[in-house]
């Protein structure tokens, strides 16, 4: 049967998978939601605190379907709480700081504008399960993105001091936009299959609309930077073990505890 | 004054009054306290909760905590913009609360210490709110009860997610039901404080009943909350932390013991616990944000010169 | 005989007074210890860094000592890491955040006088053991505390930003004070036995020591604040739970391992 | 010309150049750029390891880390004071750090992800900077050579606690001991490219040996660092990630696998993980620090001045 079939192809890959966009969604989510309650307007807390909860939400289906792919009783939140750092497969850019209102909103505008690019081409996965994530994720990943960027407009081509504090940003965290595009042997083997796009296919699509955007934003787009890359594989910066402490304090000081 | 005379008879008769409408100044003045008070309990009532979003325990708790928290935010906005209708900008009100000029509710001045804390906070400190805030969604002023009837059904949500979590545990590990008594026995007291000082002593009480902004005493209201929470601990399996508390049979009402009035006085003053937390909290939001808010009004000005210029163009 | 005499006596006293004191110590070096690489300048690594060691290493001998009393095995790390946040007994003043240099100073500054004060009195406690660790103490605390004074005078009476900021460190850290000269049962039964003094006894030499301080470092002494109190019995501000969370995390994902 | 040779006769007569003596302008540039070079390695090197100092798994370890990193702040300042005697102050020293100007260690870029790597750093950094500085203890310059004699005794002191952190590692507990092979896998290479290029592309080989500023060849310090350190691993039951080590019997060395020249140049030049995270911080605690230094500045004035004119007076 070839449900059967798509069951055992390429497990290990689709775990792979799930786990990389799942925990990526979930630090993102985990920094966005600090946010909350000390934003620079109170539009902006619910603002943020919408984007946190898409990606909770789309997280917490990812790890779910990890954990049941994988068949060894770990459900969402043993995933999110019992790995350590080197077993988390989030990119680097979702794990660098908060900051200040400009480099969060730098991050989100670079994720949101690769993720959107993402779950549109998960929605014709080959994995029903993927595609109906995404399908979920595509909605709600073009509305943050409109939000990250018309801030990124407001804030580029708003006053000096926002324009500096943008562009400083910009060009801090652009070491983490290449991790976005490599594709390693998990990426070509699901690509192949037509379970996810291969990562550097999103690229171009991409980088057209960092054009534009920074374009209206008057921002310059930084070149010739050096990318950083390796936490897909679980190789973090030191920020991760600082989040991963707080988040799962609570839940590992009480292992056997339901809540 | 006849206008005032107009004004009673159309509360006596129950009619809303609305922005448009004419009202006396002092009742104008009562509303754009209480109600900007009430818009700033909710904001600076994100903090304690917000506390625990990172640390939740699990994704699922974690998301519902995050929207609650949300939802409070957006209960300010509901707010802030009913009191706007009276003629009071949200700058005014914000830089009052930023001042210490303007009040919230002191029970956020304590501290969250454990997730237990968010259980209780749900149940008894949303569950005091409810009962205050009930009434006021037949209040006089035509915006304030549409706005809390909004707020009233999310925050009803609310208390029956914090009761669960305190189900949860008390039902749980040992550990577990300990956080939960020892939230209980933390929060048990603000709560009843949060209900305000016996009508006796109360100073706004008479005008406004007669205005319809308040409807009920705070002694009867204080009484409802206890005769109604009582046997939902007892459900939970925790204790009381008040050894007077008994049920008296013969009118139907439990008793409880003396509140500590001092303590109210002291955290109303500013004396709570993490009261200087909380306005630094505030405060640091607030400076760290202005050069956000100047960007979004210098590009919004940016963008109306433009389609001006090209209009005139 | 005299020495199992004092072993009985007080025990729970004693064991409380040696976590009040070093779980204060060990937690202020965890705050102090943050700075380390990142103070304003290099010889404020070093300084800040040897205040944190000493502390460190006091609270070491008190925790031991601690654990030893209680005689459940229990030794400093035991007590250090596997504690839970309303077991820990510092006063509150030592887990306020570090915020920028005024407050880490204002803070020092308060603690250094009390501690000095306590670490005198308790070289002549009934109970040789805590009077060998308080002569151990006294020379290290009197080095801070003239460490602290002389940086409150030269930022008191230094450039207009750096007094604004350490009178508004001061005003904002004063409500913490009370709590160092609270007696309770606790403290009557170990004054009246002459193992420790009762912490009220400091309070008019640390108020002397503040006024001639604060006079030259042209400071106004805060008046009429709210104390608060808690610490010593286990009600902590916000803080403590995080800065607990960083110091066990590692310590507690290897519960069975030697370090 | 006659100074140049007779400053070279004192160096090759071992003699030790002191900062009144004449020296060529070149040997000046060159020990102010190797010294300040060196003192901004210890002071960014503060930074990984400072990572580890709140999260150290027990207090004995806390205490020695903390003494560790003070220690490495403790070099910052000798080095500084001995680049200062060169006629060049700390302040343009600490900028030119800033500005990117002068560079650093590339090894600190490299980011410190578990606890061993407090082990790996203090075994295999530690162990490779004794290398290349033990040397540098008898150079021609006699302040640098005075506090180098300082810092080579602190630093093996160093070593042998990091040693020990990765023996305890290697005979504990399955996680530890896989903390402790990835820690080595992380750090084994960048510790070989600690000592520079290979000879033939060394820019100031020569010159360098001449002056008794370098004493020995990249590619002779890196063997026997390589050689000290096999058996080293071996007694720890660690795999060197490295397949092409063996040992060749009659040459007496350890030959190892080719060093990818392409991550160091990519790292010296500013692409290492954590780069940006480094002078990040430098730069905050510089900026944050300036009131601080301000004020210190304007008080000492003060009292000078008051000084001033009571005598005066």
């Amino acid at each position: 049967m070839a449900d059967t079939d798509l069951a055992d192809r390429l497990k290990a890959e689709r775990i792979a998978l799930a786990l990389r966009l799942g925990d990526t969604s979930l630090i993102l989510a985990q920094r966005l939601s600090a946010w909350c309650g000390h934003a620079p307007e109170l539009e902006l807390d619910l603002a943020l605190s919408n984007v946190a909860l898409d990606l909770l939400g789309e997280a917490r289906m990812l790890l779910t379907y990890a954990g049941e792919l994988e068949g060894k009783g770990r459900d969402e939140d043993r995933l999110a709480y019992f790995r350590n750092t080197p077993e988390f497969r989030n990119v680097l850019l979702v794990e660098q700081p908060n900051e200040d209102f400009a480099v969060t909103i730098v991050r989100q505008f670079l994720f949101d504008a690769w993720h959107l690019e993402l779950a549109t081409a998960l929605t014709g996965s080959a994995d029903p399960r993927l595609a109906e994530i995404a399908a979920k994720t595509v909605k709600e990943a073009r509305y943050h993105r409109k939000f990250s960027t018309d801030w990124m407009i407001r804030l580029g081509d708003g006053t000096a001091e926002s324009h500096d504090r943008v562009q400083a940003a910009l060009d801090d965290l652009w070491i983490y936009t290449g991790e976005l595009f490599v594709s390693d042997a998990t990426d070509a083997a699901l690509a192949a299959a037509g379970i996810a796009p291969d990562p550097a296919s999103l690229e171009t699509p991409w980088q057209g609309f960092m054009d534009a955007a920074l374009a209206e934003a008057t921002l310059a787009k930084p070149q010739g930077a050096y990318m950083q890359a390796g936490g897909r594989d679980g190789h973090h910066s030191e920020h991760l073990d600082y989040i991963l402490a707080e988040m799962q304090v609570l839940a590992r000081a009480h292992p056997d505890a339901r809540w | 004054e006849r206008r005032t005379a107009r004004f009673q008879a159309r509360i006596d008769a129950d009619e809303k009054i609305e922005p448009v409408d004419w009202m006396p100044e002092a009742y104008r003045k009562t509303l754009v306290r209480q109600i900007s008070q009430h818009a700033h309990s909710e904001v600076v009532g994100m903090l304690p909760e917000g506390n625990w979003i990172g640390r939740a325990p699990s994704l699922r708790r974690k998301a519902v905590l995050l929207a609650k928290v949300q939802d409070e935010g957006g209960h300010g906005l509901y707010l802030y913009a009913a009191a706007e209708t009276l003629g009071v900008s949200r700058q005014e009100m914000v830089e009052q609360l930023l001042s210490g000029a303007a009040k919230y509710s002191s029970i956020f001045n304590y501290p969250t210490l454990s997730w237990a804390d968010i259980g209780a906070i749900g149940w008894l400190v949303d569950g005091a709110a409810i009962m205050n805030q009930v009434p006021i969604c037949r209040c006089s002023f035509g915006p304030y009860a549409r706005a809390m009837q909004r707020i009233c059904k999310e925050e009803s949500f609310h208390q029956r997610q914090g009761y669960e979590i305190m189900l949860q545990l008390s039902r749980g590990t040992p550990e577990q039901k300990q956080m939960a008594q020892d939230a209980l026995d933390r929060w048990w007291w603000p709560s009843l404080m949060m209900f305000g000082p016996p009508d006796g002593e109360s100073q706004h009480g008479a005008q406004g009943m007669a205005w319809k902004i308040k409807l009920f005493g705070n002694d009867e209201l204080r009484q409802k909350f206890v005769d109604v929470t009582v046997p939902q601990a007892e459900y939970l399996g925790l204790t009381m932390p008040d050894p007077d508390l008994r049920f008296d049979e013969a009118a139907g009402h439990y008793r409880f013991g003396a509140i500590d009035w001092d303590e109210f006085k002291r955290v109303v003053k500013g004396g709570g616990p993490v009261a200087r937390d909380r306005m630094k909290a505030r405060r640091r939001a607030y400076d760290d944000g202005a050069w956000v808010r100047e960007a979004a009004l210098a590009h919004a000005e940016k963008k109306r010169a433009r389609r001006a210029e090209k209009i005139a163009g």
